[in-house]
C-alpha cells in the first residue's frame, strides 16, 4: 500500500482541511471540524445533513452545496462518524425547518445517527431517510435490507433539490423512502482495497478474477468468478437490476455509471455504453446520464451501475441548479 | 472511595491492554466478513477512555461506567461504538439508581436488551450478543469467574457456524459461514479479560 | 492487467461512444467520428482544437464545450492522433475566424499537427500553441523543450475563455506562448501502467519506491527513490517548481493538484494541501485552485502539481464560464 | 507492369511480414526508453498498407510508394507515422518526378532530410536517423545489398550508446544510454528484410 500521506491516523483530517480550503467559497469546517458545512445556509430551508465513513470520496463532502447537502460528516475510513459529529451538525444547520438525516443503510451508520438523533431530539425536528439500493445485498438472508451505495448520491442530489425548492420535512420524507423503491445498484471490483489504518488487503483477487456484487467498504462481494468481457459483465450487471426492480410503470430513468476510485473514466464509459443500450432495449428510455467517480471505496477497481426510474418531479429534481465541488450544473 | 478508584483504573487498563493486544486479529476477523476495522475501532475507543483514566477513577462506578460509554460512543464510531456504549451506558444508569435488591445479572441483563434492541439483533445473528447473552446466563448462574470466561470464549468460537443476520457479514449471506464474528471474538476477549482480572483483585 | 473492455482494438471506439451518448447535449461526432466536437459551434469564433492519444481521459474530451474546446481528436492509447483527424476537426469547427491547435509537446503530437496544419494550409488560418510545462522533463538535455502535462488543462481553459470572449487568431497565439512561460508541473507516480494493447506495464516500481518526475505515458521518469511522506514529497515539489520558475512579478497564482488516474481524490486534496501552504510560504498567493483527476495516464497511481501565474487577464480568463463534460463552472 | 506488381506485392508482404513477427520486440524496446508502443503502432501501420495492397500493387511504383506513405501517417500516429510516412511519401514523388539521371541513392538521400527536417532531428539524436543515414551512405558506395543490410543492423545496435535527443526517450536524458532506440531498431529490421527480398528477387 503507497499512498500519499503523513500517516493514517491525521490522513481523513489532513485531506478534509485541504478540501475545504480548495473550495472556501463554497464551503467551511462546522464547530470544532466535526463536519462540513455549506457557507451559506439557506434560513427557512430544511437543512439537509449526510456522513459516512471517510474512503468514499467525493461523497459526502463534495456534495455540500447549493442545491444538495447543508453539511456532511466523516468518519474514520469506512467507520461511521459518531453521534457527537451529526448533534453537532444539526445544532450548526438547522434554521428552524428541522434535519433530515440521509445515512446508508450499515448497522454502524444507522446507529449513530439514531443515537444523535435521538440526543437531539427534544430541541430539533428530525427525519431519517435510510439509502439502500444495493441489489447484491438482497440475497442476503439480511432481515434489514440492503446496503447504501451509489445510489446514495441520487437521493442526496433529489432531497437537496427538493429541499433547495421549498419541501417541508414531512415532505421531504417521504419523497427519500419513495425514491429508495426506485433506485437499484450492483457494483463489481476488479481489486480489494488496502484499508491505511492495517495496510493489509480487505481481500485478493487473482489477476483472472473478478468479485461481484461488492459494496463501498472493501468487502467482499457475494461471490468470485473469473473476469469477463465488458458485455458479459454489464449484461450481468442490467439483468440483475432489471430482476431485482420488478413491476414498474416508469419507462424512463437515469443511469450513473460510477467508479471506485482505481478506474479510470474511459472504462466507466465503456460500460455505460453498453448499458445503456441494454437498458433501452428493454424498453426504459435513459433521460438522464451520469458517469464518473463519485462513490467510492478508496482506491478499489471497479464500478457499479445505478438506474433511478424517473418520473416527471424526480426528472425535474435531478435537473434543479446544483453547485458543489464534486456535481454542478444549472440548467 | 479507594477501592473504587483501583477498580475502575484497574477495568481500565486491562481492557485496553487486551484490544491493544489483540487489535490486528480482530482486524484480520473483521476482514473475512466485514470491512477490517473492527480491531482499530476497538482500539480507538479504548484509547480514548485509558488516556482520560485519571479523571474516570474518581467517579464512582456507575457514573465512571455511564461515561466510559458515552465515550466509545463518540469515539470508536462503526457499528461497535454504539453498542458496547449502549451496554455500559445502560449499565451504568441502572447501577447508579439500583435500588436495594436489584442484582448486578439483572442489571446486566437489561443493558444486554438495550444493546438488541439498539443493533435490532437477536440471539443466533452471529454478532456480539452470542457473546453477551451465554455470558449473561452465566451470571445468572453465579458461574465462577473462569466458567464465566470459558463460556465467552466458546460463544465467539460458536459464532463461526452461524450466518450472519446482521452488521456487514449479514450481506455475505452463506459466505458468512465459517467465520468467527469479530465483534463477537472482542466481546469475549474482555469477558476473559475482565474475568481474569477480578479474580485476581479479589480472590477467591 | 484486468479492465472493463471488450478487447484493446475496440477500447477506444466503444469508450467515445459512451462519452458522446453521456454527453448527447453538449457534445457530438464529427464526421467519420474522427473527432469529437462541440454540438453547438459559435460562429465566427476561432475555433480550438487540441486532442492527444487515448489514455488520458477526461482530457480532452472532456473539456470540449462551451468556454473550453471546439474539437479534440483522440489517437490510440499513447498515441498521437493522426493528421486525418486533425484536418477532419478543423474543416468542420473552423466557422472563418481560423483555427488554434493546442498540442503537448511530444514528438509525435508535434509531427502529426504540423502535418495536418501543412496540409490544409490553403483553405484555413491555422495558429498553433504548443504545451510543454514539465519541470522534470527540463533536466534533459533535449533541444525541443519539456512535455506538456497537466498545465495543457489551463492552456486550454484560459485560451478557450479567449476565444469565447472573441479573440483572434492572432492575439490567442501571442497569449498561448505567453501562457506556457507561466505554467510549472510537476509529477510523481506509485505505480507504473500497462497499455491494454501489449498488456505489460510500462515500468514495475518495487512497494517501497516512486518514480519522480514522470510524464503522462507511463513513461519511465527522471529517477527512483524510496517513497516519502505527503510532506517531503510535497515540498520536493515545490521546490523543483519554484526553482524553475525562477524570478517573477506574480503574487498570485492558481494551483492544479491533478491525480493521474489510480489515485483517488482525498489523497490529492491532503498533498494540495500541503502545496498550498508551501507556496504561501514563499510569497505566492493561491488565488485560484483546481483539485482532481483531469489529465490521466490511465490508472497509474500519482499526481502532479501544476503552478500557474496568474496576472490580471488570465485570472479573469481562468474565472470565465466553462460548461464541458469534466469541468464547469459559471461565475 | 507485372514486375512491377510483384515487386509492390514483395515488399509490402515483406514489410508486413518483419514487423508483425517483431512487433513485441520493438515494444519491449520502446518501453524501456519509451510508451512502449513503437511494435504496435507499426504493426498497424503495416497492416493497413497490408489490407489494401492489390489496389497499391496495380500503381506504378512512384504512386505506390507516396500512397503507402499517406496511409502509414493516416494510420500510424505517433512519431513514427509522420517520419516513416515522410520517407516514402518523398520517395515516391521524387521517383515519380526523376528527370533522366537522378539516381536513387541521391532521392532516398533528399528524402532522408525531408525526415531529419519533419523530426527536427540530427545524426546521433538516438533515432531512427541513425540507421537511415548509415544506410544511405552505403546506397551512394553502391554496397552489396547484404552489407547495407550489416550496417543498418550495427548501426541500430550502436543508438544503444547514444543519450536520445529527440523522440520521448530525450525526456529520460542519460536514462536513455544504454537501450537500443526502437525507431532505430524497426528501421534496420525492414532495411534487412528489404535487402533480403531484393536480392531474391534480383539475384545477384
Ligand atoms: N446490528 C448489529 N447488532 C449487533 N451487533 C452488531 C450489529 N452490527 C454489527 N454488530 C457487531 O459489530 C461488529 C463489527 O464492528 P466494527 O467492525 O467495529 O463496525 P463496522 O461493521 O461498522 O465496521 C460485528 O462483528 C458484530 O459483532
Ligand atoms: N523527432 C524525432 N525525429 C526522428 N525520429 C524520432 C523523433 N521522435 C521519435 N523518433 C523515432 O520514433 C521512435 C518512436 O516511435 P513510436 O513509439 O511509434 O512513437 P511515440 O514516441 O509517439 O510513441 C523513436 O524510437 C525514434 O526512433
Ligand atoms: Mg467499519
Ligand atoms: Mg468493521
Ligand atoms: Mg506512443
Ligand atoms: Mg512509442
Amino acid at each position: 500500500m503507497k499512498k500519499f500521506m503523513n500517516g493514517a491516523a491525521s490522513m481523513v483530517a489532513e485531506s478534509l482541511e485541504g478540501f475545504v480550503s480548495a473550495h472556501d467559497s463554497m464551503v467551511m469546517f462546522g464547530a470544532g471540524r466535526k463536519f462540513v458545512r455549506r457557507r451559506h445556509l439557506a434560513p427557512g430551508k430544511v437543512a439537509i445533513i449526510s456522513g459516512g465513513g471517510a474512503g468514499h470520496e467525493p461523497m459526502h463532502v463534495g456534495f455540500v452545496g447549493h442545491g444538495m447537502l447543508d453539511a456532511a460528516c466523516t468518519g474514520h475510513i469506512f467507520t461511521s462518524p459518531n453521534p457527537d459529529q451529526v448533534i453537532a451538525a444539526i445544532a450548526e444547520t438547522d434554521t428552524g425547518a428541522g434535519c433530515l438525516l440521509i445515512v446508508k443503510n450499515y448497522d454502524g451508520d444507522v446507529m449513530n445517527f439514531e443515537m444523535a438523533a435521538e440526543t437531539v431530539s427534544g430541541r430539533h425536528r428530525i427525519e431519517t431517510v435510510i439509502v439502500s439500493d444495493d441489489v447484491a445485498a438482497q440475497g442476503a438472508a439480511r432481515r434489514t435490507g440492503r446496503r447504501g451505495v451509489a445510489g446514495t448520491l441520487i437521493v442526496e442530489k433529489m432531497l437537496g433539490a427538493a429541499a433547495e425548492a421549498g419541501s417541508d420535512l414531512a415532505g421531504l420524507k417521504a419523497l427519500g423512502d419513495r425514491l429508495s423503491t426506485q433506485i437499484r445498484t450492483m457494483g463489481v471490483a476488479l481489486s480489494g482495497v488496502t484499508v491505511p489504518d492495517t495496510a493489509r488487503a480487505t481481500f485478493t483477487l487473482e489477476p483472472d478474477e473478478m468479485e461481484v456484487g461488492v459494496g463501498i467498504h472493501g468487502e467482499p462481494g457475494l461471490y468470485r468468478q473469473k473476469i469477463a468481457d465488458a458485455d458479459t459483465i454489464a449484461s450481468m450487471i442490467c439483468n440483475a437490476i432489471l430482476a431485482d426492480m420488478g413491476q414498474h410503470n416508469s419507462d424512463q430513468a437515469l443511469l450513473l455509471v460510477n467508479g471506485f476510485g482505481g478506474t479510470p473514466t474511459p472504462e466507466l464509459y465503456l460500460i455505460y455504453n453498453v448499458a445503456r443500450r441494454l437498458f433501452e432495449a428493454s424498453g426504459i428510455r435513459i433521460a438522464r446520464s451520469l458517469v464518473g467517480t463519485y462513490v467510492t471505496s478508496l482506491d478499489m477497481a471497479g464500478l457499479s451501475v445505478t438506474l433511478s426510474l424517473l418520473d416527471e418531479e424526480t426528472l425535474h429534481l435531478w435537473d434543479a441548479p446544483v453547485l458543489t465541488a464534486a456535481l454542478r450544473w444549472l440548467r | 472511595m479507594q477501592i473504587n478508584r483501583a477498580l475502575i483504573l484497574g477495568l481500565i487498563e486491562t481492557c485496553h491492554e487486551v484490544i491493544a493486544s489483540h487489535a490486528d486479529d480482530l482486524c484480520e476477523l473483521d476482514r473475512a466478513i466485514g470491512d477490517g476495522d473492527h480491531g482499530t475501532n476497538m482500539r480507538r475507543g479504548c484509547d480514548a477512555v485509558y488516556l482520560d483514566r485519571e479523571r474516570l477513577g474518581a467517579l464512582p462506578l456507575p457514573q465512571a461506567l455511564e461515561t466510559i460509554g458515552t465515550m466509545l460512543v463518540m469515539s470508536v464510531g462503526g457499528a461497535s461504538g454504539p453498542l458496547y456504549g449502549t451496554l455500559l451506558i445502560e449499565i451504568g444508569r441502572r447501577l447508579g439508581a439500583r435500588q436495594n435488591g436489584a442484582d448486578f445479572a439483572n442489571i446486566v441483563g437489561e443493558a444486554i436488551e438495550a444493546v438488541a434492541k439498539r443493533g435490532r439483533a437477536q440471539a443466533g445473528d452471529k454478532t456480539l450478543l452470542d457473546v453477551l447473552y451465554p455470558v449473561h446466563s452465566e451470571m445468572v448462574r453465579q458461574s465462577a469467574l473462569v466458567h464465566i470466561a470459558e463460556r465467552a470464549q466458546q460463544s465467539a468460537q460458536l459464532t463461526a457456524g452461524m450466518k450472519a443476520m446482521r452488521g456487514r457479514a449479514s450481506f455475505l449471506g452463506d459466505r458468512s459461514i465459517g467465520h468467527i464474528d469479530p465483534g463477537a471474538s472482542s466481546c469475549a476477549l474482555l469477558t476473559t479479560a475482565i474475568c481474569r482480572y477480578l479474580k485476581e483483585y479479589h480472590p477467591a
